[in-house]
């Protein structure tokens, strides 16, 4: 089996397996799990490309990873910041019941 | 009362008000002395005070107490000097000791313990039994290697355990047993002289009595028991 | 144990006790924790009941002797003393010179070893592994020597009699009292040296645990406690027992009445104990260490009530006694320093860390033989 | 090989006998190339474990022992001349201990969680150079790994707290996670300085340049001193060791997140807390103390990884002498003392080893970087004293 | 290629788990899993510096962010219903099918894979990462000091004890 296929593959159930986690989770705090997920799908690819893709000298691949993890730490912290802000607030964390801007 | 300020710099905290300190210092400090103890504890006895107990002791003041003993005279535990009184069962705070006052089969007390039993996993060292003993019957002992796997008997002491002799007593403690022996023997003396002119009319009744006695023997034990 | 959270906050019940690496004793604190935060505190206590005033109610005065060694097992003298007090003044028995002084220099020594003992404790409920708690047991050991070669007990001293002490000084017990006083100043610098400057232990210990002076005094507070708030309130000085009078000393008082404070306090106090042995060693009077009236066995009071205090390392310790002129008291109650500065425990500890309620804990110094009697 | 020709029994190659013996005799077998390299790797990770575990068995006993002697004890001595058999009287009782396991605990967990905490410190103990010929793994991202894998630890401080199904190894375990993750910060920031003057993550390429007498350590740079200061401070917080030993503190949460272990399995947390300790001390050594570079040049004669192991020792050394001194600190104050002085001190260090790097070694840039990192180092002083050590009271007395 | 065969299943399981795991603390720890193995793919691939990074942040910080916000959020021991929505699953699925679709036609597309593996020289990924990319450097670094003082403050806005 082609190498790169496998790879895409994987990344492409993980996406969605990603994907389904932020659609179907109440919990905040999962749908970030859901979110890191699907970013780490997408980092497959960019370094199954630069690996078994066209030659790569410029290595945009790790280097995009990088700035990829990055952000994501990023994400990760302020989004959980503004979750547990929420739950100071609220008391909880389940987004159905934080419909405070539900008409 | 007035307030007043502290003066002296050892009685007042380490630092002045407003001075700075060098944050930190205070650990190192704190550092300096354990590092101090931690070197001196290898010479300096003042800091070493562990004593390795089964191979050496420490020494044990003549004042100390343990559990209490029972003084006999000469060479045999019938002379005890108890006369089962119970002033000690009576004072005694955990109520640890028990007496049977031994009497012979007319039922006279022959003023001594027939049973003198003190329960020394309940006794707990205070000494009101030797200090109102008016016998000077009763002392504490300073033996402390008791410990024993028998929950039970084994921390029941008997008359025989307890019974031990006056010289014991006087190597234990011998200020106070010197001073005790000269004043038993200068009441003894006392009470001979009065015996003696007692005696004779004393051992005529005690003929007559003995002949009553025998008559009802039986009774007597059944009673004791 | 499990984790449970009450429904409607989602606060976290933690039980710390009965046995606890802090809780002096087999006590028990029943926190409320919101993150480590405390939000509700209930002492539970009385795992070490022994029912000791109704014990005393049916024994002879002299038999409850030995069980106020137990109140306070740190301290017994003081325990004997007061209630050695009560009863004198239940029955009127004076008290010779020499006694007196034997007892004011045994109560002082008595309070040597609590608070030398407290520094070594407090250290440990804020974690210092021990060094502390050893020296301040290497000193307290040189006074039980003392002890013991004085009362024959280390601990359990039952020395104090209805009109004076169980026996007189041995050979060379004042001296060795007068050399054991001249070494403990250098530890003491030693030991605040070790605390004092510690950084970690300012920032712990400051601004923890304080109440303001009323609340204490409505409270009951009393010893070092109360005066480390502030509040200038001692009973040497107040009723002058004994012959506190005597003796030139000073009592120190805290700024703010916290943690820092009552450890601060206690230090000085222990010097002033100290300026208390050295002029009591000096003037030690020649005399009889009991009055020769007193009555060891059947001694019975006259029909009466008597309430003898005294200033007990830690805090008012009190005796109350009813005499119905048998043998055995009519009633027998205990004022117990340590359970009386317990109960504002949870004033003290709301809205601070759990860590922190564990050094309050400690720096209320509490026994648990005499909170639960 | 190209080994042959290095006299196998001198002192220096000494730790690498047996890797180098198995690998002859496996050779001269005529075994095939890759079990002769897959034994010799393996002999060699033994090599390093059987010292760890006999330093770990032998500082459980020299803790207990420093530690008396700092309370004026004598300490183990029972068992065995000077106690040395006390680690065995301890392995046996721990080994026989019933393995309790609580009713509400989720067991694979629970299981897992002594494991994953051994495993990182082992892992991380085989990149460090010990000496000049023995690194058992010479990673060219050595550093990385390391943070990589101790990174680890904090999840299965995690999982100890949380599969208990108990509540003070819950609170054990948010604290530790906190002081974790607080603390590797600067720790991380404080290496990056390293990494930047030497340009490599290679641990045995760092030690390579430190060469040359303890002057050239990288403590011994403006900089260094700084850095290597927090770094040391990060080290004790990521030991978990006293005075940030919170999340076990004993006085309050019994034992943190150890509370529901007993047995072996308890056994192996502190085997891994002491492994980890010998890690991250082995990292300080390696990274700001030279290594195994002699403090002064003309020592040739003694093995290197001797020199190792005595600044290891010594760094020991210091963390039980301040478990002796120091009481703990509260959560608070661990956490404001981490995000308000440990990490802004650690990214100034930054710029000053910038500086260092591009101005080299000289006068010169001692006056230019030392400024750069001591004024802070007031600054922060000045505001520390003021916030956190306001200890300046007067006491009145009542005199009667 | 055998690693990549071995480990691509244990990615997906682990991935699974953290989607379908009922207590939010066992998805957060498979996540964890997931994305440990996900490091030893990168380290599989040749990718070491990317795999120790991807270990270290996600692995050290992300993951064990998420599990010390469940720790407070105290969602530790939360049971099914509350974590999941048993009624978007539907929904979800009909979005998340086509996506996948069209993903795994696209994946089975790609070109043969060239065999020879690619280097990645540490120090010139550095150099390339510092010139070519440095005004992203420069975004990401304002964007984490951002981050840094901002989840800060809302992190102490009310309660100091709370990191």
């Amino acid at each position: 089996m082609n190498p790169l296929a496998l790879l895409l593959t994987l990344s492409s159930v993980m996406f969605a397996l990603g994907l389904l986690a932020v659609l179907t989770r109440r919990n905040a705090i999962l749908i970030l799990v859901g979110i890191e997920l699907m970013l780490n799908a997408a980092n497959i690819n960019f370094i199954a490309f630069w690996r078994y893709g066209p030659p790569d000298l410029e290595m945009a691949g790790p280097i995009f990873v990088l700035f990829s993890i990055a952000i994501a730490a990023a994400e990760a912290a302020v989004g959980l910041a503004i979750i547990l802000m929420v739950f100071r607030l609220r008391r909880t964390t389940d987004l159905n019941q934080l419909d405070s801007l539900h008409g | 009362m007035q307030p007043t300020s502290a003066n002296t710099p050892a009685q007042s905290p380490p630092e002045k008000p407003g001075r700075w300190m060098l944050p930190g210092l205070g650990l190192f400090q704190g550092l300096a002395v354990t590092g101090r103890n931690m070197v001196q504890s290898f010479y300096n006895k003042e800091r070493m005070t562990t004593v390795q107990y089964p191979e050496e002791r420490a020494p044990i003041s003549p004042n100390f107490r343990n559990f209490p003993f029972l003084v006999y005279d000469g060479n045999s535990i019938d002379n005890l000097r108890c006369v089962a009184c119970s002033i000690c069962e009576k004072e005694c705070p955990p109520q640890c000791i028990y007496i049977v006052l031994e009497r012979d089969e007319n039922g006279k007390s022959l003023k001594r313990p027939k049973i003198f039993d003190i329960d020394v996993s309940v006794c707990m060292n205070c000494g009101i039994c030797a200090e109102v003993c008016p016998f000077d019957a009763i002392y504490m002992d300073g033996e402390y290697e008791l410990a024993t796997d028998d929950r039970f008997e084994g921390l029941l002491f008997h008359r025989e355990r307890l019974a031990k002799s006056a010289d014991y007593h006087m190597k234990l403690r011998p200020e106070q047993a010197s001073e005790v022996i000269a004043r038993r023997k200068a009441e003894e003396e006392k009470k001979a002289a009065a015996a003696a002119a007692k005696a004779a009319k004393a051992k005529a009744d005690a003929e007559s009595k003995k002949a009553a006695a025998d008559a009802r023997p039986a009774d007597e034990k059944g009673g004791d028991a | 144990m499990s984790v449970e959270y009450t429904d409607s906050d989602r606060l976290l019940r933690v039980s710390l006790g009965p046995q606890h690496p802090s809780t002096h004793g087999v006590f028990r604190m029943n926190v409320e924790l919101d993150g480590e935060t405390v939000v509700k505190l209930k002492p539970v206590f009385g795992y070490l009941h022994r029912n000791h005033e109704k014990i005393a109610e049916g024994a002879t005065y002299l038999s409850s002797m030995p069980y106020t060694d137990r109140l306070d097992y740190i301290c017994p003298l003081t325990n004997n003393w007061a209630y050695a007090l009560a009863v004198e003044k239940l029955a009127g028995i004076e008290v010779p010179e020499r006694a007196e002084y034997m007892r004011v220099i045994l109560a002082e020594l008595t309070r040597l070893i609590n608070h030398t003992a407290f520094m070594g404790f407090i250290l440990g409920d804020m974690g210092a592994w021990g060094s502390a708690l050893m020296y301040a047991f290497r000193e307290r050991e040189k006074i039980l020597d003392l002890f013991e070669h004085l009362t024959g007990a280390r601990m359990m001293a039952n020395f104090m009699r209805f009109g004076g002490c169980r026996n007189d000084l041995p050979a060379g017990w004042r001296e060795q009292v007068g050399t054991l006083v001249e070494g403990y100043g250098p530890f003491l610098d030693e030991m605040e040296k070790f605390l004092v400057g510690n950084e970690i232990l300012l920032s712990r210990s400051q601004d923890v645990g304080q109440l303001p002076a009323e609340t204490l005094v409505n409270g009951g507070i009393t010893g070092p406690m109360l005066r480390a708030a502030g509040v200038s309130y001692d009973i040497r000085k107040v009723d002058r027992y004994g012959i506190y009078d005597r003796f030139e000393f000073r009592i120190p008082l805290g700024e703010k009445g916290d943690v820092y404070d009552r450890i601060m306090i206690r230090f000085l106090e222990m010097r002033e104990s100290l300026k208390i042995l050295r002029q009591a060693i000096d003037q030690l009077p020649e005399g009889d260490y009991v009055n020769p009236k007193a009555r060891i066995r059947g001694f019975k009071p006259p029909v009466g009530e008597a309430y003898g205090r005294i200033e007990g390392p830690k805090g008012e310790l009190g005796f109350h006694l009813i005499s119905d002129g048998t043998p055995n008291p009519y009633r027998y109650r205990v004022r117990p320093p340590s359970f009386i500065n317990l109960t504002l425990l949870e004033d003290m500890c709301l809205g601070l860390d759990l860590a922190d309620a564990v050094i309050i804990l400690g720096s209320i110094d509490i026994v648990l033989g005499e909170v639960d009697r | 090989m190209s080994k042959d020709n290095i006299p196998l029994w001198s002192p220096e190659h000494l730790p690498l006998l047996p890797q180098r013996l198995v690998e002859m005799i496996l050779a001269n077998l005529g075994a095939p190339e890759w079990l002769v390299s897959i034994s010799g790797f393996m002999v060699a990770a033994s090599t390093v474990l059987a010292v760890f575990m006999t330093a770990f068995a032998l500082l459980s006993l020299i803790e207990r022992k420093t530690l008396a002697r700092a309370q004026n004890r004598i300490g183990p001595n029972r068992a065995g001349w000077f106690g040395i058999l006390q680690p065995v009287a301890d392995g046996i009782k721990m080994l026989t201990k019933e393995d309790i396991v609580p009713a509400r605990a989720v067991k694979l967990l629970h299981l897992l969680a002594p494991i994953l905490i051994v495993l990182p410190a082992i892992l991380a103990l085989g990149v460090i150079p010990y000496g000049r010929e023995w690194t058992p793994v010479p990673l060219e991202l050595g550093l990385l790994f390391f943070f990589a894998v101790g990174s680890m630890t904090e999840l299965s401080v995690f999982m100890a707290g949380w599969a208990s199904g108990s509540k003070f190894p819950m609170l054990g375990a948010m604290r530790a996670i906190s002081q974790m993750v607080s603390y590797e910060l600067p720790l991380i920031i404080t290496a990056l300085g390293v990494v930047m003057v030497s340009g490599t993550l290679s641990l045995p390429e760092i030690v390579q340049q430190q060469g040359g007498g303890f002057w050239h350590w990288n403590v011994c740079t403006p900089w260094g001193i700084v850095a290597g200061l927090l770094f040391y401070v990060c080290t004790i917080a990521e030991a978990n060791r006293c005075p940030f030993d919170l999340p076990e503190g004993e006085s309050e949460i019994v034992a943190g997140h150890m509370t529901e272990y007993s047995g072996f399995k308890y056994a192996l947390f502190f085997m891994g807390e002491y492994l980890g300790l010998f890690a991250i001390a082995g990292l300080f050594v390696t990274l700001f103390l030279g290594g195994w570079q002699a403090p002064l040049p003309g020592l040739g004669l003694v093995p290197t990884w001797l020199w190792f192991f005595g600044k290891l020792a010594l760094v020991i050394f210091s963390y039980l002498w301040i478990r002796a001194t120091f009481p703990r600190l509260r959560i608070d104050q661990l956490m404001r003392f981490a995000w308000l002085c440990m990490i802004p001190m650690a990214l100034l260090t930054l710029p000053a080893a910038a500086i260092w790097h591009y101005m080299g070694r000289g006068p010169l840039s001692w006056m230019v970087v030392l400024p750069l990192v001591l004024v802070p180092w007031v600054l922060v002083a000045v505001i520390f004293n003021k916030r956190l050590a306001p200890a300046t009271r007067t006491y009145r007395f009542a005199d009667g | 290629m055998a690693s990549l065969l071995i480990l691509s299943p244990l990615v997906l399981l682990a991935a699974l788990g953290a989607v379908w795991m009922a207590r939010p603390v066992h998805a957060a720890l498979l996540l964890a899993l997931a994305l440990a193995l996900n490091a030893v793919l990168y380290l599989a691939m040749g990718a070491d510096f990317i795999g120790l990074v991807q270990f270290a942040v996600y692995v050290g910080a992300v993951a064990v962010l998420i599990v010390f916000s469940l720790l407070i959020t105290r969602q530790s021991d939360e049971t099914e219903e509350i974590a999941r929505r048993p009624k978007a699953l539907v929904p979800g699925l009909l979005c998340t099918l086509p996506v996948l679709a069209v993903l795994l036609i696209t994946a089975s597309k790609v070109p043969a894979a060239s065999d020879e593996a690619p280097a990645l020289p540490l120090k010139k990924l550095g150099e390339i990462l510092f010139t070519t990319h440095a005004p992203a450097v420069l975004a990401v670094a304002v964007l984490l000091t951002a981050v840094l003082i901002g989840a800060a403050l809302f992190a102490r806005e009310t309660k100091p004890n709370d990191p």
